[in-house]
């Protein structure tokens, strides 16, 4: 080979790999962009071209928002409540009724005397409800500002023309919003919320004896409830707490494992069978071959959301439905995985075995069977994994488990120490599943 | 004993075996030799029935071999014990397991199906490993065994169906030369001891001049040489092989001659 | 012949937990009367609850009208109405509230040209249904068709969404119930803007109402036809009983102050039932 | 064979019958777990599985003969339903093509041999598995609240998901890889940078696509899933649609043939391009 | 030109390198040989500063190689090129792109990624090639060649990066005698016609003798010879391989000694 020529080879040789290194991520940041502006991230007026593309449709990021819901979830709040037409003044934790202080009882910074009642919101801040539905409020800096109702409006001293932005004032609302708590006033009641760190009320409701006792107190300590003994009692009110409802929370859970662990090794029995029957090598019939994949085909296509809804006919709410659907779609994986392995088994195994004079079951069992089985089984149990996470999915589809609770906590926007709590679960949950199943494997694939 | 006459077979239109006929009158350890495609996979697959002849018959001591069916053609199998190049064992299985495979013909499917295997036939497994001389290896899956101690568990599960043929295809071609003796020794052995016949077909001249009683050399998938090893001199080599005459044994000789002067593997120092 | 077990059906408005929760009382007071095992499913939308009422699955839920009209028309075989919720001051009906931020300047549905309109889920009553007949009926140029007059319609799921939606700013108003009584900065006496406000979700400062439907008949208790006449007599007379019985619970099952329940017949849905078929077509 | 005098039929026997004890008590207690969560799903179901076997075509069904008559529609509907068919997909796409990049990363940081932090490694890989474990509709309510409707929240979310779930099994695959080349590069003087980017991708590149089409077809559902409880493409339109049920049952319809359509399609063009990509990486 | 004083490399409490101290004044061909576990791989990659040492110091004209850092560590790599037993090439890649990748420290790495390597640089290393006699394998993947061709590669990928020390690493341990041969008359060459200086580990004695101009031995970390080819004698060899009188080089020989007679490649033979 002459110098040219191989200089020439060589240099169309990068040309083209200079056009795929740069052809390709050109390519991939070309449909970025794309699907940039036509998720509206970017818009044309970004680049100074007119556009008429509404606000609402524009990405937009509600940093408030986002604070609150931090703010939420590691925090919780209590509710002063003074109901104007009665003068009745109630104390709530979250400003449930679960979560109400017994009458007569209030947190040592409320301070209710008669119809007045202080409440100190720490920081300097202190509001104070006084009789005729009026209140004051000392915000530190800022002076004291008062609140009536007067007929079937509010009046305040807050100045009309000068209303502080964290003041939300109307003819028939005062809202205060400040870093210690939150005021609101209107004709049928005075409200103040004061939040607090924490998860509230995670252990024990208020009206549980062992309320604000620690774990040494009712581990050791002297016998609290004189019904019962502590560790039974104290388990009882935790497990049974009405406000976080951990028995139930739990029973979610394991629904929810108990569909994806029904619904993978469901279809596991299922497909094995099955897909013998459509393997080149091991079916009799090219028909019944060509029909079994198309049936796997559409068992997968029409996905484990739309099982789940048809399926709800006939089964109605609860984990079996979940369950089956997991199993159908699955039962299409399966059915196309477990084929596709049974093709490409190794032929020296079944031929040395067929050599002995075996039948055709004995083939199977001992030509077939031990080859496939590590494959099949690690991706059954990937499978198991992945599934325990699509039925929180499912289950807030099909009404189940702890998705439902999950995606209900949060789509009511309220509850996010509830959230907080349930995602915990959930990654731990998932987190175990997977170690789990790799221990499997290792145990069951690799030999002990 | 075995009489073979007119043994086709056609895979479409190209005849991969070709009226094959001779017969064999007393067990004796038979070479097949040819070059590759000539037909002796297929011969031995036929004869063990894994692959249906196309035409023409097998008798071996009366028994027409190629029109047993079920039941008749396993129980055949398994009198016809074989050997693969690629061992064929079930790897991840342990050795034993692999040697009682060659029970399955005896045993009811079902009673084997959960793996439950008499005892006795446990402990004979074990004293024909121990025979091969891999007994300590007994518990250990087969993949784990390196290749000359695996084609041994294939003989060992060949002996275990106590056969009275044992066809070997290629049984030294994936081992190198220390352990291709090992084998080739191996099943003379069994042929001396217990008077089986085996048939193995063998891609190396010497190895076939060295341990059979008989050689049949094909090619295009017809007999063209049946004779002793000494009559089969490198110019009747180089007719089964179509080679011409740059054709020399050394460069398919697996043997080692003499532990003085180790294996010349011109192969190695040839390529560059 | 008798029943193995009872299943009760809850619809939405609340996280699944406290509405699981607020009906305890009542699977405890059915499985006395009943002496079979009640058990409570809270599908995550009215389509959970019209399904296992279809499919037979569920044996009693409290529909919306709308729901029930769904139901209706799919099997009229399937569900007869038994009972209904009395308001405070005796009426048995609600609103369908129209709604906007305050800050936005959208003070009725003439301003509402070209913005975003929302809705709740499609079964809803207040948060589709209605809203989507009588808003049409408000102006000549208004239709429901999006991109016609709205600049679009779009459902958010479910009357929680709806409120937030717009208070967030990505719907520029949107529908939700109320019972239209009490003060418009507590969100009224009960519904859902009330809900929001006491969760601290909202400042109804910042919203206005822009619009609100003709009285909606409340939805009915239902129970399965196919269900032995002395069960369904025994839990009609159970409900019905139950604001004597024990006040608390009724709170609890009708999410806030009532009258207790009263006996409905289908007749008082027929108007819901065509308007809703219109739809269909 | 050892010194030491070895009985191997004792030991053999006794480890036969260890295996099958081991063995038959792992099939009990499957099939005992099987059965009872079986009787224990169906007692926590509304419906029993029993009575509820032969409804099981109720809702199909009703579909069609909600459908029958209107069939003349379906085109029109498929035509209406396709720019939300597309949102999905988009969201699928780039979902999965952001979560690979980042799962590529992150697979290297956390595979021994090629790691720029050798001693973060095992942060990498718990961040890897909580990545993986948080479910995708978590993240995209969340979102939601932060970002507004739409289609980013749903991307975001899937491609947190899709970077945990590659980048294990990319790392899986840097594992099997040859370190020599990359010790070759080091002696060179490359950079991590050109280490990774020249050693490491030639090698592995063919398994990361195939890998990566499986995630796609994955994300397609996972964003046909989300759309259904509130992010937007054809999920919304198939929750609507399915909701308001009969009158709208043959729009349900039609979204239903697009996305089943396309779950098909892109699956069967996955698995045949894996299976070239996987004989190609054979030799 | 190069002083290594003190060096010394521990892994845990063991000395893989033990203060090595030698030094060398003009550009040489330098053999280290030393049994397996001596030290030879810890040195050379002490060296190129793939490894860290533990304490000493290693100056080459002048530069403190040990103590550079960042930047100026890479640049002390592209001087000091590193050839290894496994080749190390980038497998799937093609051949000239592998030589290119001698030339990764001096672009960029934003150009490097993207396949932007200077005209001349290519044509350069397709120079380079063709002197290593395999510029017709340019566009194939380096996989697909043999294990000489492959050396010779990394050989290239080595002149590529212009070099003042060229360390290699049992270069020939993995090529078959007729391509050792080839490998080492080429490093040879580079030292003769460049003016290049060579540090190569080997691990037979006779290659040592017949290609460097001075052998250091090490045995457990430590220099134990240091002298001329001419000066290592069977009785030294025994010294530093700790071999008793049964010693005999002929067990690790590698050379070619007649083309008539093939390599003896006595481990071939006696692996079972
Ligand atoms: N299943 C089959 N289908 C089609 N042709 C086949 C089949 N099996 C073998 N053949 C053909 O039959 C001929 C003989 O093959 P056979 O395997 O018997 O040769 P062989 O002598 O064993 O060669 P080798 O040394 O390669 O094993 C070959 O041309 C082969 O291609
Ligand atoms: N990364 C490491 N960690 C711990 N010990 C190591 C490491 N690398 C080398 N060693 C030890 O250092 C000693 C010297 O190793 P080195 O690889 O330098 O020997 P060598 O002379 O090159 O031997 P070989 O001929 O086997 O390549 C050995 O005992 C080895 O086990
Ligand atoms: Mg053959
Ligand atoms: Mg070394």
């Amino acid at each position: 080979m002459t110098d040219a020529t191989a200089y020439a080879q060589a240099d169309r040789l990068f040309g083209r790999k200079k056009l795929f290194s740069w052809g390709l991520p050109a390519v991939v940041l070309t449909y970025l962009v794309y699907v940039a502006f036509a998720f509206h991230i970017l818009t044309p007026d970004m680049f100074g071209i007119p556009s008429n593309i509404p606000d609402r449709d524009r990405l937009k990021f509600d940093v408030q928002n986002g604070r609150t819901l931090v703010a939420d979830m590691v925090s919780y709040k209590t509710h002063v409540t003074r109901d104007n037409r009665s003068g009745e003044l109630g104390v709530a934790i979250e400003g449930e009724r679960k979560g109400a202080y017994p009458d007569g009882i209030v947190p040592d910074w409320v301070d209710a005397q008669g119809e007045t009642t202080v409440i100190d919101l720490g920081a300097g801040h202190i509001v104070t409800f006084l009789p005729g539905n009026a209140l004051t409020y000392e915000v530190p800096g800022y002076g004291t500002i008062r609140g009536q109702i007067e007929g079937r409006t509010v009046v305040t001293n807050i100045p009309e023309d000068d209303v502080p932005d964290w003041i939300n004032l109307s003819s028939t609302r005062m809202a205060i919003t400040t870093d210690e708590g939150r005021l609101s006033l209107t004709r049928n009641k005075t409200e103040v919320f004061n939040y607090f760190p924490g998860w509230e009320l995670f252990w024990f409701t208020l009206d549980s004896p062992y309320s604000g006792h620690g774990v040494f107190d009712i581990l050791f300590g002297d016998q609290i409830d004189p019904a019962r003994g502590n560790i039974e009692g104290a388990w009882h009110d935790f497990w049974e707490n009405p406000m976080w409802r951990h028995v139930d929370v739990a029973w979610a859970l394991f629904e929810t494992v108990l569909m994806a662990f029904l619904g993978t090794f469901g279809a596991a029995i299922v497909a094995l069978p099955v897909a013998f029957l459509a393997a080149k090598n091991f079916s009799p019939l090219m028909p019944v071959r060509f029909a079994l994949r198309r049936v796997f085909d559409f068992l997968r296509g029409v996905d484990a959301l739309i099982w789940t809804i048809l399926l709800s006919r006939a089964f109605g709410p609860g984990p079996m439905t979940g369950a089956l659907a997991i199993l159908f779609t699955d039962t299409g994986s399966f059915g196309k995985m477990f084929s596709e392995a049974l093709e490409n088994v190794d032929q020296k195994q079944i031929d040395g075995v067929v050599s002995t004079g075996a039948s055709t079951v004995q083939r199977y069992r001992f030509g077939v069977i031990p080859q496939v089985t590590p494959v099949l089984l690690s991706q059954v149990l990937y499978f198991l994994e992945s599934n325990t996470r699509s039925a929180t999915i499912i289950g807030a589809i099909t009404g189940g488990g702890i998705g439902l609770l999950l995606t209900q906590a949060m789509i009511t926007q309220k509850d996010w120490e509830e959230v907080t709590y349930y995602i915990i679960l959930i990654v731990i949950v998932v987190m175990l599943m997977d170690s789990l199943s790799g221990w499997l494997r290792r145990k069951l694939i690799k030999g002990e | 004993m075995l009489v073979v006459e007119n043994l086709t077979k056609r895979f479409g239109r190209n005849a991969a075996v070709d009226s094959m006929n001779f017969s064999v009158d007393r067990p004796m350890m038979l070479g097949i030799i040819g070059r590759s495609g000539a037909g002796k996979s297929t011969f031995l697959r036929m004869m063990n029935r894994m692959t249906d002849a196309t035409q023409g018959s097998l008798t071996f001591e009366g028994r027409d071999v190629l029109t047993l069916r079920g039941r008749e053609r396993r129980n055949w199998q398994a009198d016809c014990a074989m050997i693969f190049q690629q061992f064929n064992l079930v790897p991840r299985m342990d050795v034993v397991s692999n040697v009682l495979h060659g029970t399955l013909n005896r045993r009811s499917t079902f009673a084997t199906m959960f793996n439950l295997f008499p005892r006795e036939d446990i402990h004979h497994a074990i004293d024909i490993l121990e025979r091969m001389g891999i007994a300590e290896h007994a518990a250990k899956r087969a993949e784990a065994l390196s290749g000359g101690q695996q084609q041994r568990v294939a003989i060992a599960r060949a002996l275990m169906q106590d056969p009275k043929v044992i066809l070997a295809d290629e049984p030294i071609a994936s081992l190198d030369p220390m352990n291709a003796q090992i084998v080739m020794e191996t099943l003379r052995r069994i042929h001396e001891e217990d008077g089986r016949m085996v048939i193995a077909n063998l891609h190396t001249l010497d190895t076939a001049r060295r341990y059979c009683d008989r050689v049949i050399g094909m090619r295009d998938g017809r007999i063209v040489f049946d004779g002793t090893p000494a009559q089969l001199t490198t110019g009747v080599a180089r007719d089964i092989y179509g080679a011409d005459d740059s054709f020399s044994e050394d460069a398919t000789s697996t043997e080692i001659r003499d532990a003085a002067r180790p294996a010349l593997t011109a192969r190695a120092a040839a390529t560059a | 012949q008798g029943i193995e077990e009872f299943n009760i059906g809850i619809l939405g408005g609340e996280n699944a937990q406290d509405r699981l929760n607020n009906h305890g009382c009542l699977k405890t007071y059915a499985e006395d009367a009943l002496g079979v095992p009640v058990k409570l499913f809270a599908p995550a939308d009215y389509n959970g609850v019209i399904q296992g009422l279809l499919g037979g699955t569920i044996h009693m839920a409290w529909l919306g009208a709308s729901a029930y009209a769904a139901t209706y028309l799919q099997d009229p075989e399937a569900v007869e109405p038994v009972l209904v919720k009395i308001n405070l001051d005796g009426s048995y009906g609600y609103h369908s509230i129209g709604f906007a931020r305050a800050d936005s300047g959208i003070t009725s549905l003439e301003d509402m040209q070209d913005k975003v309109f929302g809705f709740g889920d499609p079964n809803s009553t207040s948060g589709y249904l209605i809203p989507s007949i009588e808003i049409p009926m408000a102006g000549d140029a208004i239709t429901m068709e999006p991109g016609a007059y709205f600049g679009d319609v779009v459902f958010t799921g479910g009357h929680e969404q709806t409120i937030v939606a717009v208070n967030n700013g990505d719907i520029d108003a949107g529908v939700t119930w109320a019972d239209g009584q009490g003060e418009w900065a507590d969100g009224y006496n009960s519904g859902a803007l009330r809900k929001a406000v006491d969760a601290g979700l909202v400042d109804m400062n910042d919203l206005v109402e822009i619009w609100r439907s003709k009285p909606i008949p409340e939805g009915p208790i239902v129970l399965a036809s196919a269900l032995p006449q002395d069960v369904k007599d025994k839990m009609t007379a159970l409900v019905d009983g139950m604001y004597d019985a024990d006040p608390e619970c009724t709170y609890n099952i009708s999410a806030g102050e009532s009258l207790g329940f009263d006996p409905i017949t289908h007749d008082a849905y027929l108007s819901i039932i065509e308007a809703r078929k219109a739809k269909s077509e | 064979m050892t010194d030491i005098p070895f009985d191997a039929r004792a030991h053999y026997v006794e480890m036969t019958r260890r295996k099958r004890m081991y063995g038959g008590i792992m099939l009990a207690v499957f099939v005992a777990l099987m059965v009872s969560g079986f009787m224990l799903a169906d007692a926590r179901n509304a419906g029993g599985f029993w009575a509820g076997l032969p409804n099981i075509f109720g809702f199909p069904a009703d579909v069609i003969a909600d459908t029958a008559p209107k069939v003349d529609q379906l085109p029109g509907h498929l035509v209406t339903y396709f720019p939300a068919l597309t949102e999905t997909l988009n969201i699928a796409a780039a979902s999965t093509i952001i979560g690979a990049a980042l799962g590529f990363i992150l697979s290297l940081l956390s595979t021994r041999g090629m790691a720029r932090w050798p001693r973060l490694i095992p942060v990498f890989r718990r961040i890897m598995d909580v990545m993986r474990a948080v479910p995708e509709i978590v993240i995209a309510l969340i979102l939601i609240f932060v970002l507004g409707g739409g289609p980013v929240p749903a991307m975001i979310a899937i491609a947190f998901h899709t970077s945990g779930a590659l980048g294990k099994l990319f790392s899986e695959v840097n594992e099997n890889a040859d370190l020599k080349p990359i010790e070759g590069l080091a002696s060179v003087g490359a950079t991590w940078g050109q280490r990774m980017w020249l050693g490491v991708v030639p090698q592995v590149a063919p398994n990361y696509f195939s890998y990566a089409l499986l995630r796609f077809e994955i994300n397609i559902r996972a964003s046909a899933i989300l759309g259904f409880v509130g992010a937007g493409g054809i999920g919304y339109e198939l929750k609507n649609a399915m909701s308001w049920g009969q009158g709208r049952f043959d729009e349900a319809a039609a979204i239903f043939i697009l996305l089943f359509l396309t779950i098909v399609v892109f699956d069967q063009i996955s698995s045949h391009v894996r299976n070239r990509l996987a004989h190609e990486g054979a030799h």
